[in-house]
This record gives C-alpha cells, structure tokens and sequence, in this order.
C-alpha cells in the first residue's frame, strides 16, 4: 500500500483514477493520527472510544475503517450500492482536497466529534451532513470532476459554484 | 469484525402461540417494541393533528379523567353537516392507539345510542374474540361479532390493539387479522384484474407494512343485509369516483338528514384509501415508513411501536428520504394542510349555505322534483366533504388529491343551489367537453391498470 | 487553484461585446449551446403540452405555413370566457422559442386589433432595441418601446430571444435585460421585507436560472397610467389572493365582457409565479434544471439550450434527482394533469353557467344591485381560472396550490349564482370559522416570512 504513488493535490486524476485515487493521503496517515490523537487525548471520552473502535482504522481510507462504528452502518451499505464504490472511499469525498492543514483539521475535528457523540449516544436516527462538510464534499466532486464541468463552471463568479448534491444527493449512498 | 453484533436482545424468553393474546408476554421477547408500544399513550399535540389532551370530570357514563379534544367544538358546522346523526353529538381528535377501546366505549355515540358488535372489529384486540366466538374459526368469529349488540361484544374485549393483531406468533411475520379487509383488498383486487387474491398468502412485507394498518383506517359501512357485516367499498376500484358509484349501485345509506330529509352517507377515516391515490404510495412508501420509521436503539435499529404524528420527529419518519431540516420539512407539510383548510373551509360553507336553503326551499314549498334533487346532490357533497374531512391528515396524504375531491364537493353545492332555482338534473350535467376529458382520462387510467 | 482550467474548449473564437446581438456570432465560441438552441424549432407533442404543429394555407395576413395547434377549437368554452376580448379570436398552444416573433407577428390578435409596443418586450430579443430607442439607456428604451405602436415596434425587431438576452457577453454569467422583470422583483423582494432589491446585483446564479425566465414566463399587464408600461402586479406578494388583492386596490381591468358587461381582469402564462408556490422551487428546483437540463457533449458537460417538454426526456431532466422509470414519471406527472383537468373542467363549466345565467337575469329585469354582484364574483371566476388555464405545466407546477386556485374560481361562481338569487355580500362572505382559520394561516405565512 505505502509505495503505491500519492496524488497530489495539483494531480488531475487519471483514466486509471479508481486504484490510484483510493491512496490519496495515505503518506500522511501517520501524521494524521498523531494530530487526531493528541486533539481526542484531551477529551478523554472520546479518545476512549476512538480507541474502543479501532480509531487507527479511521485514519484509513479503507471504508470499512469508517463503519467500524456502527453509525456509518447504513452509510457503507449504500455506499456499496452506490455508483461511486469502485472509484471513491469516503475520504476521497469526505475530506477536502486542497492542503493538508485543513484536511487534518476536518479530519479531527470530525473524528473528535463522531468519537464523542458515538460514546454518548447524542446523534439523530439519520445523520445530518453539517454545512462546511457538505462543502467539503462539494469541493471533492469538482475535484474529480473539474474539467467534465469546466464549461459550466466558467460562467459562473467564483464562490458561486454548483451545488453538486441538488441533483447528485445519492451518487455516495444509493437509497 | 462489527461491534454492532454484541448487545442483541434474546428473543426466546417466552414461546409466543396463537393464543398468546397478553402483550405483556410478546414484552418478554422484544422488550424495546413492546416499550414503544406502550408509549401509544402520550398525548402531544401538532399544529392539526397529534392529540390534544382535555381534562374531564369523570360520570358514571364517561369514568375517563382526560379525553382527546372535541372535533365539534372546534367547528360546528359538523353538527349541521350530520344533523339527526350521532356524528352529530360527539366526535373527537383521534389519539393513540393505547385509547381505541375506551374512546369506543364512552363515546355519547355508543352510550347514547344504540351500537352493533361490528363496531369492536377496529377498536380491541380481534384474535382471542373472534377464536372464542367462532371456536376457533376466523369467519365465523367474526359473522359472530356483528350479530351482537356492541354492550354484550364489548364483554368480550380484553384491551385495544394487541401484537398478535398484526403479527404471526411463531414466525413474527406481518399478518392480516381482519376479515373485513381480508375480502375488501380482494375485491379492490378484482377490480384491478387480479382474481382470487389472498393478501396473507399474495402480500410483500412492504405492502404489509400498509395493509396492516388498512384493517382498520380505511372508509367502511355496515352491510345491513349481511347482518351489519362491516364491509370496505372497494369492487369498483377505490378512488372517490369509484366509491361513489359504489354507494350509488348498492343504495346504502347510513342516515336521513334531520334539517332537508336528505338520505346521507357517512365517510369516516379513509387513510389508506386516500395514500393509495397519492405520490407517496406511488413511490412504494408505506405508512409505517412514516409512523412506525426505525429508531436507533444502542447498537440496533428497531420499528418505532409509538404510531402517532410523524411531525413529532422528522428526523425519523421522513429524514430516511428528505435530507432537508426538520423545519424546512414541517413548513412543506404545513403548506399543505393550510392550503387544504382553505378549501375545506370553502367547500364546507358551501354545504352549509346548501342545507339552509334546502330548508329555506321546503318551506317555502318549492316543488318536490326540486327539492329531491337538491337533496342528492347534498348527499354527494356532503360524502365528499366528508371523506377529506374525516381522513386525519389534513390533506397531506395525497395534497392534490384531496383537493380534486374537494372541487367535486363543491360542484355537487352548486348545482344543489341550482337545483333549488328549478335547473333540471339534465341541465346541470357536465359540458360534452368536460365528458370528453372524463372519457379520456378513463381510458389511460384502465391502460395504466393493465 | 481550480482544476477545471485545464481543457477548456476554444472559447475565443470571436470577442463578444454588448453589440454583439447575433446569436451566430456567439455560436462560433459555443457551438454546442447554439446547436440546441436552433432546435426550439422542432415541435413534439405530449399528452396535454409540447407542440402540436398544423398546417396552413399561407395568406397575406399570414404567411405562415405550419402553426401551433388552436386551443379555441380544442375547448370552445374560451370563446365564451373571453367573450369581447382579442383572446376569443385566436389563442394556440405555445410552442419552442424560435417561433415567439413569427407567432405574435401573425396571430389576429395582432393582425386584427391594435396592440402597443409593449406586447414586444416578450417576443424579440431585445438589448439591440432597448439600446437603439433609449440611446443606450435600457430604462428610456423600454418607455419608448411600449409608447410605440405594436407596427412601429416590430420595425426595430431583428429576431426571437438570442444569447444576449440572457447572458452577459463579457462573463457569460446570467443577467437580467428586461427593466419589468426588474421593477417586478424588487416590488416582490419589497412585499417580503428586502428593500432595494438588484436582480443583477443581489440574486445567485441558481436563482437566475429561474429569474431569467420570469422576464417573460409570469402574469403581467400593461399599466395605462405609465404609457402603456409592462408591469407585473407583485407589490403585495405573489400569491394569488395578494396578485387578486393587488388588482382589487389598482382597479386595473382589461375588457368588458360581451355577454354579461362584467369588467374583467385577464391572466397570462404564469409559470413563475405558480412555480414559486410549489414544492419544487421550495426545495430549490429551478426552471432550467427541468427545461434546461445537462446533457453530454462529448467531455463536456453542457446545458441543453433546447428549451421545451421535459416530458420528452425525463431521464434527463428529471432523472438524477428521481430514479425512477421514465414510464413511472411521466405516469406522474399525467396523473397530476388529468386531475387538474377534471377540476378545471368542473370549475369552467361552472363559470359558463354563471355566465349565462347573468345574460337570462339580465334579460328578466333582475335589479341590477344583484347583477353587478354577480359580475364581481365573475370577474373573480374567471381571473382565478384563466390563471391555471393559461398557466402551461397543466397543473403539474405546483399541484395542490393550483387545484386551490380552482376551488376559489368555483366558489366565486356558485356565489355569483347565489347572488342572481337576491343573496347580499355580506350573506355570501365567508363563515366566521373560515375567517377565523384565514387569519391564523395568516399569521404562520407572515411569521415564515421573517
Ligand atoms: C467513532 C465512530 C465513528 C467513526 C469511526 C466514523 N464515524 Fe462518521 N459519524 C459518527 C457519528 C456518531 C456521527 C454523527 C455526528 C452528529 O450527528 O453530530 C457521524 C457523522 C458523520 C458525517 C456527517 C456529520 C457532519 O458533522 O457533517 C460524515 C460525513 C461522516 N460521519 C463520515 C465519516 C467518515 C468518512 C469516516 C471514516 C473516515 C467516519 N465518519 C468514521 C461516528 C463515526
Ligand atoms: C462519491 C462521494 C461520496 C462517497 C464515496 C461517500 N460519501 Fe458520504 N456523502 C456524500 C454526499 C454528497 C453527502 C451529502 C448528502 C446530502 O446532501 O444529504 C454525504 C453524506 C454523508 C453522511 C451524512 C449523512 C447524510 O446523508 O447527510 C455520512 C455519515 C457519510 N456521508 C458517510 C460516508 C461513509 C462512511 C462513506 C464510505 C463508506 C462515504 N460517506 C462515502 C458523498 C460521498
Ligand atoms: C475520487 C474521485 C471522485 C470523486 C471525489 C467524485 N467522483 Fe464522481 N466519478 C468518479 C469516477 C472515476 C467516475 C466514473 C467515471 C466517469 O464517468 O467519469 C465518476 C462518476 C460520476 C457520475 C456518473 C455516474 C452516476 O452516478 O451517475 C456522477 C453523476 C458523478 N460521478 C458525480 C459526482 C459527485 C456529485 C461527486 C461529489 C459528491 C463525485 N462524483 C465525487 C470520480 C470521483
Ligand atoms: C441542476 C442539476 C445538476 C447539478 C447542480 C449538477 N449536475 Fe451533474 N448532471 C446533471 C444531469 C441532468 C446529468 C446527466 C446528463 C446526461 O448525460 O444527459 C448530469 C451528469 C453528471 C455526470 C455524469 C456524466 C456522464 O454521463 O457520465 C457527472 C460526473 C456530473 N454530472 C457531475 C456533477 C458535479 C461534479 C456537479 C457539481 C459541480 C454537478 N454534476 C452538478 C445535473 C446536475
Ligand atoms: C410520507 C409519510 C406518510 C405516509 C406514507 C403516511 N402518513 Fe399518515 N401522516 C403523515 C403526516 C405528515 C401526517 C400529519 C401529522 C400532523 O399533522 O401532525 C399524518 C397523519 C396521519 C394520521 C393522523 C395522526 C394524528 O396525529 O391524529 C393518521 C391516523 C395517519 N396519518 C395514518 C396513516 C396510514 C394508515 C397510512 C398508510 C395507509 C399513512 N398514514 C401513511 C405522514 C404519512
Ligand atoms: C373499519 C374500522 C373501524 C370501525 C368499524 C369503527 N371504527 Fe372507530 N375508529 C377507527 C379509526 C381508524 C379511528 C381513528 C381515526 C379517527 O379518529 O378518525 C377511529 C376512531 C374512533 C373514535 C375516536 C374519534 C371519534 O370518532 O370521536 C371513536 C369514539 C370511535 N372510533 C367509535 C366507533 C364506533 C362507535 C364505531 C361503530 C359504530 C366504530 N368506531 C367503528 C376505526 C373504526
Ligand atoms: C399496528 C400493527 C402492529 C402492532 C400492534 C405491533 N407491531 Fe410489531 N411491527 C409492525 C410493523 C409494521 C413492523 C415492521 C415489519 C417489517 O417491515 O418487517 C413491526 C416489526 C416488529 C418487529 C421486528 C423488529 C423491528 O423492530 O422491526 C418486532 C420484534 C415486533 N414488531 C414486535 C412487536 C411486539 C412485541 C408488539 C406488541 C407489543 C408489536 N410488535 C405490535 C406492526 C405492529
Ligand atoms: C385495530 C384497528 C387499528 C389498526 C390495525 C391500526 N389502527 Fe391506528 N388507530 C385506530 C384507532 C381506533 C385509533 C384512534 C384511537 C382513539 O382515538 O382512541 C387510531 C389512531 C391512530 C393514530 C393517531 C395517533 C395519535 O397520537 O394521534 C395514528 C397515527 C394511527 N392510528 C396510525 C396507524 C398505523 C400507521 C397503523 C398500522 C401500522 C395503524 N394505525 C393500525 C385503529 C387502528
Ligand atoms: C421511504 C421514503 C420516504 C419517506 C419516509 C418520506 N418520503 Fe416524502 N417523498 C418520497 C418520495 C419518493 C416522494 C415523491 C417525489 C420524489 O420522487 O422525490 C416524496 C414526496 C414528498 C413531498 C412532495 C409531494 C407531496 O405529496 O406533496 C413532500 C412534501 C414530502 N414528500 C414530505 C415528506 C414528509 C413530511 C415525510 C415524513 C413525515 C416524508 N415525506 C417521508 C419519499 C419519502
Ligand atoms: C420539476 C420540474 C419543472 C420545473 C422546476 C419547471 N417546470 Fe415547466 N414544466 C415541467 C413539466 C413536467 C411540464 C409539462 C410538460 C408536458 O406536459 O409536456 C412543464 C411545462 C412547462 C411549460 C409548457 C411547455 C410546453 O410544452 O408547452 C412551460 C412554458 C414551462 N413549463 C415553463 C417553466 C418555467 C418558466 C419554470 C420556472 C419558473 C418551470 N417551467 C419550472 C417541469 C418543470
Ligand atoms: C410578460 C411577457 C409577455 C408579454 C408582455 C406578451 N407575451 Fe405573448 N407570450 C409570452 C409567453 C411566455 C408566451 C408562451 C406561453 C403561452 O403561450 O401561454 C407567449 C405566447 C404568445 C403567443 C402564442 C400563444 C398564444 O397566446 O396564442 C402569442 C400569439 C402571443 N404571445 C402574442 C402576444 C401579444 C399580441 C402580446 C401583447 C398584447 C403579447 N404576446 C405580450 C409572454 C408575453
Ligand atoms: C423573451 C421572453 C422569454 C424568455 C426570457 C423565456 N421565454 Fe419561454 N417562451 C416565450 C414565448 C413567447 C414562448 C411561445 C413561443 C410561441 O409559441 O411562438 C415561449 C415558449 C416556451 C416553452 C414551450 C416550448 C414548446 O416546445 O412548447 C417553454 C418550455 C419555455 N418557453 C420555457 C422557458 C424557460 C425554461 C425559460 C428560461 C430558461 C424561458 N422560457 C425564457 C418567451 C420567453
Ligand atoms: C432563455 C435564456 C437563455 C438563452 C436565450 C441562452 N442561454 Fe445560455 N444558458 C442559460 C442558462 C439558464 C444557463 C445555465 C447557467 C448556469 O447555471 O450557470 C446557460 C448556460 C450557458 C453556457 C455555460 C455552459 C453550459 O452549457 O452550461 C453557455 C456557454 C451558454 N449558455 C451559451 C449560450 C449561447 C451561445 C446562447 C445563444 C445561442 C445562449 N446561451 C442562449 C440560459 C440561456
Ligand atoms: C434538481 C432536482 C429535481 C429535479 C430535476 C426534478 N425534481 Fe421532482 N422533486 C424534487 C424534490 C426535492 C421534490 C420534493 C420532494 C422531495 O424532497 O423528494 C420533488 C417532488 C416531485 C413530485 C411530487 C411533488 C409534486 O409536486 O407532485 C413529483 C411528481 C416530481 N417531483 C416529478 C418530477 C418530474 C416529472 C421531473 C422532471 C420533469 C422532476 N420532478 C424534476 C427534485 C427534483
Ligand atoms: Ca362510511
Ligand atoms: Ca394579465
């Protein structure tokens, strides 16, 4: 896995994207975890739980690192009926794609929440993708998708892109 | 390895038969529905429906310290819309299901008046009552039923709505308890082309997951020459228009109208009737999508045994489908029912300026011809009216729908009010155009069904 | 840094400034755009919409070989709704874009009564004329436009909508041209609470794709006090009841009718405006996701500048946000549209008969306090129907406010009849529970407003 080439953010994904594109990241993981587990340490509640379950798998892009919890349960089962299985993981659009700061922000920032409202059990029946991470995703569709819609995008001011989930809502997670 | 296996509940406590009627001992196995279930009782209200609690002072009639809060209060047109009927005397807002036998029990309707036993089929736990009676046979359980007065039925009763009313003791399946629905699906089953049709044997679970709520929130009469056999309209189809001709063949009426002397059919809950014509169920989402939606318990997903307004918790009930806010989502539903009591509130006080002058008309010796047609054309606007008035979602089951029936309550008034000016049921027919239309929305409608 | 800069096609074939009026010049840097926009020709019928075409003699009147089908034949009832008004001579079908000039040009609602300018405002593309009339002030050419004779105007026409029309030429992004449109949504804005409200300033680009059709796809008239000015009657919200209200305080009407001498107010096409009260723009739907939807050019992704039925391809207009079959969607949406035409055929015969029956009491001597009443609730009718009636989606925009709107034309025409009776307007308002239950849905719009 580890020697598998990473690609950047400046890369355009190629024809042979899907294989190439699961590895995004993946050098970075261990700074990853690092800055997750250091953020979560100081809650100790949720660093108990990112333990509990397998909080190493997060880092992962391996979907099924993410439904470890089985909060993502329905999420990975429509994510394999979904058009998107062999070409995305869910960090692919998940987390953004531009610089790496962010990205462990995002990534921490979730994982310290999804850790401690697994553990108290304070989530709603069906989650709720909140507005800066649904940007994030919009951000990761253009990312993969940039040049089919350059056309579209070009008439457009900046800051005033498609919303991409208005009529692509199910493209990760088939119903 | 998923950590969501490791808290499974047992569910083998008991062993559960067809004559395990207690819902406590069904508890044993499935503690979670059974603690939902329980929850039927509370009372919150929405801005339409839910239940609003009332506190009473108890009597020897009516010992309930709270009941749901009365629909004839609220609007007293009903009183002229049912004058003479025992509608007439006591209606509520429905309210959980904890409450469908006491609510039956104390209702001026049955200590007032004088009940058939077909009134229980839709208000107690049937199986043990239907078992007893018929020794052991369904049928004739339930031919038993409706031959007694509602006092001695209600003897037999042990409490409202059971597990074993919907599901199969031994297997957990969904089942159909009700004989009444038993023939009527198979009857709205022939209509659509589909001979012999046994819903127990011939239902998808998704279909259950409606039908078992179609035993009873449905629009019913009572047979007369069946022995007040309780019985669904459905052998013409079950849209309103084919309800109607339904009404019209058989002759059934349910009361004569205390002010004009109209002959009047009741509607009463047509749930099911009214989501079958909408988008909702042309999309395959059944009710208990809506009010049983799955709740996250622990590690598991379990059926929400607490039916009551899917408004309560949209998240829940609707968040499966619409990933939109919870307000965005009650103000859609809102828009609706508002538009709905708008023109309910229209089409009603068309009735109502119908009846008055029906009245007007009598007295004033207006001759019998007109006067007789008036009255028909009273009774089928006060079935239309009725239909949506009566259905407890105020309009979202099906919002276009019930306002196209609504529009047919409304023309039944006018030409009522036409009539009265001596207009002849030949001229106030449709125009050729309009029959054209109706001719051609027929035939795609019989197309579509093949 | 974006990615989508990588390769882009040839963009800059031509520069486009705002002279460049002509629709081939800016073809030449957006082939594919212009391709399908050349397509509005084609003429597909559907079920109830698309475009029926019908051939022709071509006479000096009108040299037209093929034209749209005529709605007069199809329902001769309009002739008698518009009894006196142009429309009861030659109302057709709409069809595609590239026609909207050749078809105002020769209809005999032109050809046989004088029009002003205004009517072009909607029918040619317009920046060139605006331009030249106004000397490059778009507000000034737009007065002169419509202080023109319809004659005069068409002189300056060089064609239908074209790319500028809708586009700036220099960023390509959506923009605004028409000052009525403009005037239109800030009185709108105003009426919801947002002073000084730009179009071309304030509104996102997903909400130009529904803005850009609202300069011409909405009800309007011409103000007589303001030279003739195009205006859409928005100022006390958008809908019906504050457009009707609106009209009430104006006094606006535009013909006499012919058989009752009523004063009539005619609708046009509003397809924004219903639009905008249905669940569709409410989740956000614009008019271009529908009528413009995505299609593949090769490695491109563009818009489908073929504007018509998205029933003759609803995989994709519809499709990526509803999965199901085309057969299952247009079944949908055709189960929405016969509704709607039972309702409003109902509803239409209604309105003849109020029609004639004012004609007969006028010919009885009835008094004229009780005609002139009766004329009023005509005026609501048919201001209420030809509302939905000339509104294109058949229903489908927004189902359930549209069959509402029927309802008040009904109610308006089974009190009209009333009042024929002798019935005062105070014994024809709304019951008090009606009234009561308006104010308090009142008070939920207003508090959603906020
Ligand atoms: C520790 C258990 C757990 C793990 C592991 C986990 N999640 Fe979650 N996730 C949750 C919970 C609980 C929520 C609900 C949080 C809420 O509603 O505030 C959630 C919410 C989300 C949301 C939407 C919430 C928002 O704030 O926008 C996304 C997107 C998401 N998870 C993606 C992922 C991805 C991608 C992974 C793997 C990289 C992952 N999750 C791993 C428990 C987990
Ligand atoms: C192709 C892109 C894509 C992939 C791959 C993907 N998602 Fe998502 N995800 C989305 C989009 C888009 C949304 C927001 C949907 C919406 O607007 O409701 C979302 C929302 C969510 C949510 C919040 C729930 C909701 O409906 O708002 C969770 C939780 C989530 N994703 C988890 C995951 C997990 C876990 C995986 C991997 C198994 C994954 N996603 C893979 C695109 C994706
Ligand atoms: C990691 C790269 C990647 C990301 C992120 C991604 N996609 Fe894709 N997507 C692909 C590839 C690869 C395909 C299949 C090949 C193709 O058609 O380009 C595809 C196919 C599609 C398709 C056509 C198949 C279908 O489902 O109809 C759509 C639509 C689509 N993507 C939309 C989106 C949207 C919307 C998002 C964001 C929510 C997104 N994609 C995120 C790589 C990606
Ligand atoms: C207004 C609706 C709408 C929005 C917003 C939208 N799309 Fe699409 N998209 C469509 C439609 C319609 C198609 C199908 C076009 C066709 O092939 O006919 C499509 C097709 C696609 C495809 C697949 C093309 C193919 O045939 O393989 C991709 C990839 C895609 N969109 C990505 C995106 C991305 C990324 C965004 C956001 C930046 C986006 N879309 C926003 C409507 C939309
Ligand atoms: C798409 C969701 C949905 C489906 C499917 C649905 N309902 Fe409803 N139902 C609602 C909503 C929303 C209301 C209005 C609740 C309110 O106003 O508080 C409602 C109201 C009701 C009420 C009145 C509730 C009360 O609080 O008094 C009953 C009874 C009911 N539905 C029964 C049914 C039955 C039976 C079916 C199937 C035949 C069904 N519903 C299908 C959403 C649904
Ligand atoms: C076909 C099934 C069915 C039959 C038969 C039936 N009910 Fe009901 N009943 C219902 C349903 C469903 C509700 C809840 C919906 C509602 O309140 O409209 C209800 C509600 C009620 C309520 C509470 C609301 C109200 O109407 O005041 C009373 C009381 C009641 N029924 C009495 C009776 C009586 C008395 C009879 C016999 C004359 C009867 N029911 C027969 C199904 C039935
Ligand atoms: C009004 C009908 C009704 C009644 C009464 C009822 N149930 Fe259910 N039950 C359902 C429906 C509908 C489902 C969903 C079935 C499906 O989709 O497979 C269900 C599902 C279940 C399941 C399957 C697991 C789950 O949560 O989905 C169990 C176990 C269950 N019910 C137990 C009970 C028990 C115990 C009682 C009595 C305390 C009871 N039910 C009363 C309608 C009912
Ligand atoms: C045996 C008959 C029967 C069956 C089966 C039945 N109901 Fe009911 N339901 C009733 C009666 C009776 C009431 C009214 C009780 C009262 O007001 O006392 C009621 C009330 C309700 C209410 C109003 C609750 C409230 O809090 O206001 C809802 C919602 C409802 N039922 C939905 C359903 C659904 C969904 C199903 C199927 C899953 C179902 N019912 C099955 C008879 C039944
Ligand atoms: C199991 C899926 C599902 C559930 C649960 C569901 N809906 Fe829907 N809803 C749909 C579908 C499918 C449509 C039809 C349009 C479409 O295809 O998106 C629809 C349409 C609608 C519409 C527009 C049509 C109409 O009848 O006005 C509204 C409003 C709506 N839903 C509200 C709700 C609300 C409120 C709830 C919860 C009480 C709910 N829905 C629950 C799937 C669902
Ligand atoms: C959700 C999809 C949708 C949206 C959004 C939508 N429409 Fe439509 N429109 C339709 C459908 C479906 C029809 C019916 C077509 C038919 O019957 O062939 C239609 C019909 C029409 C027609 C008549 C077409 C004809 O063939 O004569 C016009 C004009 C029109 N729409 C304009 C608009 C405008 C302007 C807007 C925005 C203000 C809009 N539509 C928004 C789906 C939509
Ligand atoms: C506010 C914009 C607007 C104005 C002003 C306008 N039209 Fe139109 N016109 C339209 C639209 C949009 C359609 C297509 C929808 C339809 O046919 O209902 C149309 C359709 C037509 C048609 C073809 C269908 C039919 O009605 O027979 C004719 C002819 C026509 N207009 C003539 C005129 C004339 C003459 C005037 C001036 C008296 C005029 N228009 C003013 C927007 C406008
Ligand atoms: C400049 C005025 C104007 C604008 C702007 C405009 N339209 Fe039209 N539209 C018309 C007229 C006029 C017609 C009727 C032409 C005729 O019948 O000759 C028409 C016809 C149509 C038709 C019927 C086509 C058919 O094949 O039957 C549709 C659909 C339509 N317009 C949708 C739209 C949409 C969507 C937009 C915005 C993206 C839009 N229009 C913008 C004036 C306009
Ligand atoms: C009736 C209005 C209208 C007319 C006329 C019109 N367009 Fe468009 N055009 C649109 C809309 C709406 C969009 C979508 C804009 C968006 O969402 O960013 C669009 C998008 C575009 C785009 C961006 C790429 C794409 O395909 O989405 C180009 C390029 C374009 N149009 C070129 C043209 C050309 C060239 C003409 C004349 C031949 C033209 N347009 C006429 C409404 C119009
Ligand atoms: C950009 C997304 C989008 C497009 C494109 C779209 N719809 Fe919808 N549609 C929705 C949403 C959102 C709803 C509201 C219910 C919901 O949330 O699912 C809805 C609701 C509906 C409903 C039920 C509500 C009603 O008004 O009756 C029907 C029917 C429907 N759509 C048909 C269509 C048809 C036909 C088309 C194409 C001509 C279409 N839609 C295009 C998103 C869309
Ligand atoms: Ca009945
Ligand atoms: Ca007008």
């Amino acid at each position: 896995m580890a020697e598998e080439e990473t690609v950047t953010a400046t890369e355009q994904p190629s024809e042979a994207g899907p294989a190439r594109q699961r590895t995004w990241l993946r050098g970075k993981n261990v700074l990853l975890f690092l800055a997750v587990f250091v953020f979560g340490s100081f809650i100790g509640v949720g660093s108990f739980t990112f333990l509990y379950a397998n909080g190493i798998g997060y880092l992962y892009d391996e979907p099924e690192g993410c439904a470890q919890c089985h909060a993502m349960d329905d999420y990975l089962e429509g994510y394999n009926k979904g058009s998107h299985k062999d070409v995305a993981t869910c960090n692919d659009c998940h987390m953004p794609h531009d610089n790496l700061a962010k990205s462990l922000w995002v990534k921490a920032d979730n994982g310290f929440w999804h850790a401690l409202k697994f553990t108290t059990g304070d989530y709603p029946t069906n989650i709720e993708i909140r507005e800066s991470n649904r940007q994030v995703t919009n951000e990761a569709c253009v990312y993969c998708h940039g040049d089919y819609l350059s056309g579209v995008h070009e008439v457009r001011a900046e800051g005033d892109e498609l919303d991409c989930t208005r009529c692509h809502e199910t493209v990760g997670h088939a119903k | 390895e998923r950590k969501n296996e490791a808290a499974q509940p047992s569910h083998n406590v008991v062993e559960l038969t067809d004559t395990t009627y207690d819902p406590a001992v069904w508890g044993q196995n499935y503690p979670q529905q059974y603690e939902t279930y329980l929850q039927t009782d509370e009372m919150v209200p929405t801005r339409y429906a839910g239940a609003h609690a009332v506190e009473q002072e108890p009597t020897e009639d009516d010992p309930r310290t709270e009941a749901s809060s009365s629909r004839l209060e609220e609007d007293p047109r009903l009183e002229i819309m049912w004058a003479g009927y025992p509608f007439s005397v006591d209606y509520t807002h429905a309210r959980g299901h904890e409450y469908m036998l006491v609510d039956q029990m104390y209702t001026q309707r049955v200590t007032d008046f004088n009940q058939p036993g077909t009134c229980l089929n839709c208000h107690a736990s049937m199986p043990e009552i239907y078992n007893e009676l018929g020794d052991g046979d369904m049928n004739a359980g339930f031919d038993a039923v409706n031959a007694l007065s509602y006092e001695e039925a209600v003897e037999h009763a042990s409490g409202p709505i059971a597990c074993i009313d919907c599901h199969n003791p031994e297997t957990m399946e969904l089942q159909i308890t009700r004989p009444a629905f038993i023939n009527g699906i198979a009857d709205l089953k022939a209509a659509e082309g589909i001979e012999d049709y046994d819903v127990n044997r011939d239902a998808t679970t998704d279909e259950m997951r409606s039908y078992v709520c179609a035993q009873c929130h449905v629009e019913y009469y009572f047979d007369g020459d069946a022995g007040n056999r309780l019985t669904f309209p459905w052998s013409e189809g079950i849209h309103i228009d084919e309800i109607w001709e339904y009404y019209q063949k058989d002759g059934h009426i349910d009361f004569t109208h205390e002010i004009t002397g109209a002959e009047i059919v009741k509607a009463q809950h047509p749930e099911f009737d009214l989501w079958r014509n909408g988008v909702h169920a042309d999309a395959g989402v059944s009710c208990a999508d809506c009010h049983m939606a799955y709740d996250r318990a622990g590690a598991q997903k379990v059926t929400d045994h607490q039916i009551n307004s899917p408004l309560l918790d949209t998240n829940q009930s609707c968040g499966t489908c619409h990933s939109d806010d919870s307000d965005v989502l009650v103000n859609r539903v809102e828009t609706i029912q508002d538009r709905f009591i708008v023109s309910r509130d229209q089409t009603f006080d068309a009735l109502v300026s119908l009846i008055y002058n029906i009245e007007a008309a009598i007295e004033d010796g207006v001759d019998d011809e007109a006067i007789d047609l008036a009255r028909e054309y009273q009774n089928k606007a006060s079935f239309y009216l009725d239909y949506v008035y009566s259905e407890n979602s105020y309009g979202f089951h099906a919002p276009d729908y019930i306002q196209s029936i609504l529009m047919s309550s409304m023309d039944a008034s006018r030409n009522g009010e036409l009539a009265l000016t001596g207009k002849t049921a030949e001229e106030l027919e449709p125009s050729d155009i309009s029959q054209a239309n109706l001719e051609r929305n027929e035939q795609r409608r019989s197309a579509a069904n093949e």
